[in-house]
């Protein structure tokens, strides 16, 4: 017995007797000797509550979270402030420990938030219709890969490079198991180079890729592009960030078929990359193979509103191997956040919190370029993110700027070259509504005083810190 | 539960309402056309909800208690191990060295959350009996698609080409859906008298173009297939990878393990057997554990220890390895969903390997003793067990007899379950089971309440053998009663007309 | 909400079930007679619950679901503040620094707690319009208390020994009992025609015996008494202390401050202006402020800031001092309800002068529109106001005309609220009012919400109307009706027999 | 309008119109003008949340909390693990936010809570009935000392100095409320002193005071000084450590009429000292002068078993100045949590943690005492906290030593000199099933330097760290 297993001695052996066995091993008895584990599982011993904390405790003190340190990071989950009233709702044992809505009769109150999350989607991208949740972004973006492949058969996808690096390298891996084709498009400028997303466009391309912004921060201009590749009659999906959209003209109206996005930014906390939600929205056409469930408003036998999931013939558990996706456990409790976050940023808050962004990081990147230097990677419209050239050699440079900061207590954003060879000195930098200009200025300093000491070190071969 | 008929949250509020205020605007002013040219901004803003704090809170704590949930009743779900979920993992995954941890944190600063990661690999690498661990998975059927894109990548590594996956006709919708998704033709393999795999018929479909079976063990019968290693070698005879849809995996925790039974693959459902709660429908998490075989293959990056013994000295003990050239590669953004690893590791070190035996043992005593309860009770004459043996952590029953006799489906019977406050059972699954009703109490129940189920289960059927009008209009009790689903998705309401 | 028949956490649980695992005994075992001896000891345990921790959980969830509350629905108990609690409050209050930090920790390791303390008694002071501040009585009536006693204290300095403590007629219950406790005789002033202190009656009765006068303002019917000053002239004229209960002070925040009005000590409840969590009956908070007269008998310690100008570089700013040679001594141990004292503190960093303003000045409007709204419908021709008036941020009706046109009383009306969803008004208080509701609808709410509760009671008025018995019966929709009170009283059933 | 205030200025105009004035201004026509405010409040403007929340984490951030530093810090309150469940529950709308059950049918929730409550204080105890509680440990002293008052009307209370601090003066305080003289008496060995107690005793004695354990975290042996006290007619009031109960003897069985005492340590946070909960429980004789709340069981209408507030005629609402008490708004959220606490640990699960308490509390007596000039304060058994004395010249001394553990992360404990100019070098040391004998070799370790480099520092007149 445990104190999560309620079952006592005396219980135990009233239960054998009524089931007619004289010992727990004889409900075993169908598993053969030679497969029965003979040995305790090589694990340490239980432990009480106290200690438990007090172990992860202990572990949590050894991450240096963004809770101590003035953090810059971005590169697809940001730093952005949750509300309180999130932690309370989350918290709820009616919202945090149920299943899927089987049975709608008594989940009404999670079927309900699927609908409004729905509303919201389809409000901030511009789509029609849109599901519940999907695992995350990157994943989306695969998923949206899949449902071209259901639309129209065709081979080949076109990804721009401005799509997140992990979103380009999980479709590639999905796209293995549905026998298609990736091919990337590279930026100019910073952002989508249109003559080559031209050229590398043809009739047998299923789907084309974009990101909103994409991952050097810059805000792409989609309608062009998407137009292209409409007049190839492939699918023009767009990976936006929800909360640029606050600002950004919403894909919906640019031509797009399929929005998907990383919900992260949408009340979510970052949890070390998860979980959070993807979120997957299109345009009505594309409904009948949607991936994952969807909510739908309808009555009851008395004539009271109410919500069910509805459209499941697409799914796995009703069409197995004809289901549009295999979905089946999703994101919903982070998608609860998500349009929790929507309704306390509310129809002015959202754009107001875009537009400060936008603000800050202008600013921001304009107090870096000031470095002796560094430069701006590019001039195009920012949302809430850039990059900048650290006019340094390679990315461990870079790295070695970062560890330097780190020391100052300043994480200064991301290492481009990781992903991106051909920014070798690029540095991905994020504001948040967290993030004052004071931290911003404190930023500029400190990353200074790195890159300079950088420099210095370079220059002299040594690596002094 | 409340009844009251409740408004969305795009109908309340009123405009200039809010719940957010913005910092105070601290950087110089400039225009915003001069920051992002109008023609690329928004003209519309979105029509979100303009609510104050108040309404924002009592609107969604009203939906809440239009919920069932595990905290207010028995849940017995069965294939989803509806089990308690402990509060010291909310508390734990809420510190903010865990939670407010960027992924992209440099290892040197997140040496406690690799370990974390890496103690729960090597934890959940015990209880398979596999070497090898991928986190990165989003749920189950995450970690099924991982899995037979790996089973793909391992052959193609040897250059074969394989087109067929099998799947046993219980199999969960999940498998042969990630089939298809990840290219393969669905080979459906059929059950025995005994519940488990037909052998005769494995052979029969086992051949040189099999990639690879996907079993559940128990399987979704709640039957532990004794033949597994029977099974296991003819797969393999042939050259396919055997994977373990861990779905019932709380069955045989620390009693036998899939590496042991033959697996080469097996998928965790850490929403499942170790308590990341359920959360209305995810989050969840589905860890994957291979074989030496398949390591090349697994998703990167993958965690790395250096330097051997512990306490080395050096503060980078644990490092992500993405030079990875035979991966797969990513399933999904970052790391995988950390938050649930935190509170499934949470959960493995206050149980330790007695503790998590005992969880299956106590899962498997539930099961057992809640069907004896209801053949006690006579419930089994009208509806019994698909196959009469003790079965695993759930056991399935048909309500073909009581559909007859009684003139109510297992629906109606589920429906009126709803008034007595119970969760019903997961109906209509396996297939194979007409009227099926898949019943898995799980361990964290008292015997307390097996006992009042299988009343409540033997009150409706004698109310039904009165009067069946009464099932077939459950339920009444509930803030809504039956809902017009087929409307629902005819004329598709999918999001507020605003 | 759930009407589930209920058992105690006693009537669950078995022998030998447990949510508590202690820790490993990692000291040396020795028997227990060695530490303690057996004539000291416990031969019996307490017969505690034994639960397992998903018993436990389940039970408090089900049981809070037995619970109206403030996050469900209105909740417009007159006298009572029933505001909206931000959760922001419960998440900084939880904060280690804050909720684990011990009270003797030494000054110069709590210097935010004292910080917090130092900062909240500056902004209790502004608002009060008085110089001094303690945080340490724990709810209104304790700070009551304190206010007696530092009356007590201030005459006794003075060399006076008076008898008598003034209350109005209109009196919360707690002010004559404070009286009681603190010694003195409580003498009653009446109240006049338009509802304040009845100054005939106030001058008659103000002699140099008089050591106190306790007021409300506005008072519990919700007025305003303009004739403060003159009040205050009559106590001070005979040497008495003029004492604030600012139960109210939700009404006059940045808008009219007690200090200002003559007052010379005023209790806040945080738990009432200042959205601490009412917690189904506490924890509360009740600071009080004080004129530089009554400052040297305030509670010990006292918050003490050192050297001046901020930033000065010791390390310690704030400091507890003890050495209080006049004060009136302790209330309770330690500073006092810390945890509220971070709540409220944060409240009023987010609201600031002009939100605390705004505050109020809602709340008035709030009420009285709903009082509009009630005219409008009629509701006032059977319930009317008590005084007719411009209401502050509360106000009182009589259902004296209800009763006897409808034969419903204000219980009954009170209880019919309940099947409608609304926690009912305070009744039966003031006792001056016949048939007294006391409406506090607060700033909180919305002009929807309080539409809609003007409807419901509109519509309880008719019902009763064509059917009175239907009111007198209620309610019908909770998880018990009306309850036998006497019966209760009369044989009281305190506690479980076991 | 704030995010807390849902009324725009739409509403407000036609709020005014509905109610027939011009403005708001006119709502307030009844305060004169001179009484209005012409000014803002002199405060700081308002801020958004997140702005709050970095203020209130940066304050948090300048205090040392048990979270951070290895604390034997007790003198009332203590440093015990409080279980995740109590968090959820407390957090819960349901509890949270209700005011005092005036409504039962809808609040059978908060009163079966109660009832709940006063069984498991009443087990605890050993007494017959238990209100729901009073505000905290040494009011309920003072509580106590006025039921006495009411219950024979003399004019003194004997305490005994074993009575935590707070208590004493917080009783004085009262009663110079209601004409009570206080006289302490002393203790010997520890414990109160027998022979003193005796000779103060007589007829005019209102009331006596013991706790159990005392100050100094000794045992009192109860039974021979109530009897004392009983025989001269004279209430027996115990204030007792309720952890403690779980394994000494229940006052109700010693002869006590009153059993009060400090609720933090059953699950409640240290908050710096409050809110928590005080305990009140009594013999059935006194019931009809408990003061506060008081819930009973009853049946409604249709027969269905509920609970309801009780005996409300002992209170202020309905008796007001004959009540037996001013207390309105009490501690029901924290004594829920003392009841969940107590249903945690279980009938097992509470002698268990009250045992290891007595273990590790002499272990770390002994550890401490074999430091070089340090011992035992007394030889009495104890439970969970001891007193030593350091073998230094004063209180500043002692408090210098604590200052200097403080810098190696260890609070020792209380200088009991604040409080007892008799033991000027005593340290009161608490131990919590949070410290591990590990924890407790350290604290040895450390203070024995402390103490060491304080001898010599005195010795050589200098102050040096
Ligand atoms: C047997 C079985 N396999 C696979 C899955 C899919 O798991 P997930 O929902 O985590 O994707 C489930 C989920 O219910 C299941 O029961
Ligand atoms: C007018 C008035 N005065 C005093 C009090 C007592 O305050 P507390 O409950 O905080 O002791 C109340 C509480 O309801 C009140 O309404």
């Amino acid at each position: 017995m445990t104190r999560y297993t309620p079952v006592t001695e005396s219980d135990r052996e009233a239960m054998l007797e009524a089931i007619g066995v004289a010992s727990v091993d004889e409900l075993f008895a169908e598993i053969p000797p030679e497969l029965r584990l003979t040995r305790p599982l090589d694990l340490p011993a239980g432990l009480g509550e106290a200690e438990v904390y007090e172990h992860m405790r202990s572990l949590a003190a050894r991450n240096t979270s963004a809770e101590e340190v003035i953090s810059f990071l971005g590169a697809g989950m940001y730093d952005g402030y949750i509300p309180a009233v999130i932690d309370m709702l989350l918290g709820r044992s009616e919202f945090l420990t149920p299943y899927t809505p089987y049975q709608p009769e008594i989940s009404q109150g999670g079927l309900q938030v699927m609908f409004e999350y729905q509303t919201a989607i389809c409000e901030l991208t511009g789509m029609d219709v849109s599901n519940a949740s999907v695992y995350e972004g990157p994943s989306a973006v695969a998923a949206a890969g899949y449902l071209a492949k259901l639309t129209n058969g065709r081979p080949r996808f076109l990804v721009s490079r401005g799509v997140h690096p992990h979103a380009r390298e999980t479709l590639r891996t999905y796209s293995v198991g549905f026998g298609m084709s990736v091919e990337e498009v590279g930026l100019r400028a910073g952002v989508t180079y249109a003559d080559a997303w031209a050229k590398a466009l043809g009739d047998d391309v299923a789907a084309v890729f974009l990101a909103q912004p994409n991952f050097l921060g810059a805000v792409e201009d989609i309608e062009p592009l998407a137009a292209a590749a409409r007049e190839h009659g492939a699918l023009v999906v767009v990976s936006a960030d929800p909360l640029s959209l606050g600002i950004l003209e919403p894909p919906g109206s640019q031509g797009v078929d399929v929005c998907v996005g990383e919900g992260q930014t949408l009340g979510n906390r970052l949890d070390f990359g998860g979980p959070s939600f993807g979120f997957f929205a299109a345009r009505e056409e594309h409904l009948r193979r949607m991936p994952g469930r969807i909510a739908g408003e309808t009555r009851d036998v008395d004539g009271r509103r109410g919500f069910v999931l509805t459209l499941q013939t697409r799914e796995q558990h009703i069409r197995r191997e004809k289901a549009t996706s295999n979905i089946c456990t999703a994101q919903a409790l982070n998608a609860l956040a998500g349009v929790v976050y929507l309704s306390w940023l509310g129809r002015r808050g959202l754009p107001e919190l875009a537009e400060l962004l936008a603000r800050r990081a202008a600013y921001a990147r304009e107090a870096l370029a000031a470095i002796d230097g560094v430069r701006a990677l590019h001039e195009q419209p920012i949302t809430r993110e850039f990059a900048v050239s650290l006019g340094l050699g390679d990315v461990a440079c870079v790295q070695r700027v970062i560890a330097r900061c780190a020391g100052d207590r300043i994480e200064p954003g991301y290492a481009l070259g990781r992903d991106y060879p051909e920014y070798p000195d690029g540095l991905l930098v994020a504001v948040s509504e967290r993030r004052s200009r004071a931290d911003i200025d404190h930023l500029a300093e400190v990353l200074g005083r790195a890159v300079a000491a950088e420099r210095l070190a370079s220059a002299t071969g040594g690596k002094q810190a | 539960m409340s009844a009251q008929e409740v408004r969305t949250i795009f109908e309340q509020g009123r405009p200039g309402r809010r719940a957010f205020e913005a910092p105070a605007a601290d950087v110089p002013e400039r225009s915003l056309d001069e920051l992002i040219p109008p023609r690329l901004r928004r003209r519309e803003p979105a029509r979100l909800p303009e609510v104050s704090e108040p309404e924002l809170v009592r609107h969604y704590v009203r939906l809440s208690r239009r919920n069932f949930d595990l905290d207010s009743g028995f849940y017995p779900l069965g294939s989803c191990t509806m089990k308690h979920n402990p509060r010291l993992h909310e508390r734990v995954a809420a510190l903010p060295g865990h939670a407010r941890l960027h992924p992209l944190t440099d290892a040197s600063r997140a040496q406690g959350a690799l370990t974390v990661m890496w103690n729960l690999e090597r934890a959940l690498s015990e209880i398979a009996g596999l070497p090898h661990v991928s986190l990165q998975p989003s749920a189950g059927s995450h970690g099924e698609l991982a899995g037979v894109l790996l089973t793909r990548a391992f052959h193609t590594d040897r250059g074969e080409q394989r087109h067929k996956v099998l799947t046993p006709d219980t199999a969960h919708g999940t498998n042969p859906a990630t089939v298809t998704m990840a290219g393969y033709e669905v080979v459906k393999v059929g059950t025995d008298e005994r519940g488990g795999v037909d052998l005769d018929d494995l052979r029969a479909k086992a051949d040189s173009d099999v990639a690879c079976l996907m079993l559940t063990n128990p399987n979704t019968l709640g039957l532990f297939d004794p033949n597994i290693s029977e099974i296991a070698t003819i797969v393999h005879d042939v050259g396919g990878v055997l994977y373990y849809d861990g779905a019932n995996l709380n069955a045989v925790m620390g009693i036998s393990r899939p590496g042991d039974m033959g697996f080469d693959i097996v998928h965790f459902n850490l929403h499942k057997s170790f308590t990341q709660p359920h959360g209305g429908g995810g989050p969840g998490s589905g860890p994957i554990a291979v074989s030496e075989a398949i390591e090349p293959y697994l998703p990167r990056p993958v965690l790395r220890r250096h330097g051997g013994a512990e306490g080395n000295g050096s503060s980078v003990e644990f490092e992500l390895d993405h030079e990875r050239p035979k991966s797969i590669g990513r399933l999904r953004g970052f790391q995988g969903n950390y938050g649930c690893f935190v509170r499934s590791y949470a959960y493995i070190c206050s149980l330790g390997a007695a503790g998590l035996r005992d969880v299956s043992e106590i899962a498997v005593l539930n099961a057992n003793y809640l069907l004896a309860r209801l053949r006690e009770l006579g419930v089994t004459e009208l509806l019994p067990p698909a196959y009469d043996r003790i079965c695993m952590h759930e056991f399935v029953l048909s309500g073909a007899p009581m559909k007859q006799q009684l003139g109510i489906r297992t629906l109606d019977l589920a429906k009126r379950m709803l008034d007595h406050g119970y969760h019903p059972p997961t109906v209509y699954f396996p297939l194979l089971v007409d009227e099926a009703l898949l019943i898995e109490p799980t361990e964290t129940e008292t015997r307390e309440t097996l006992d009042e189920f299988a009343e409540a289960i033997a009150a409706i059927l004698s109310e039904a053998r009165e009067d069946p009008e009464i099932a077939r209009g459950a339920p009444y009790e509930t803030p809504v009663r039956r809902l017009d689903e087929a409307g629902a998705a005819k004329n598709p309401v999918l999001r507020q007309a605003l």
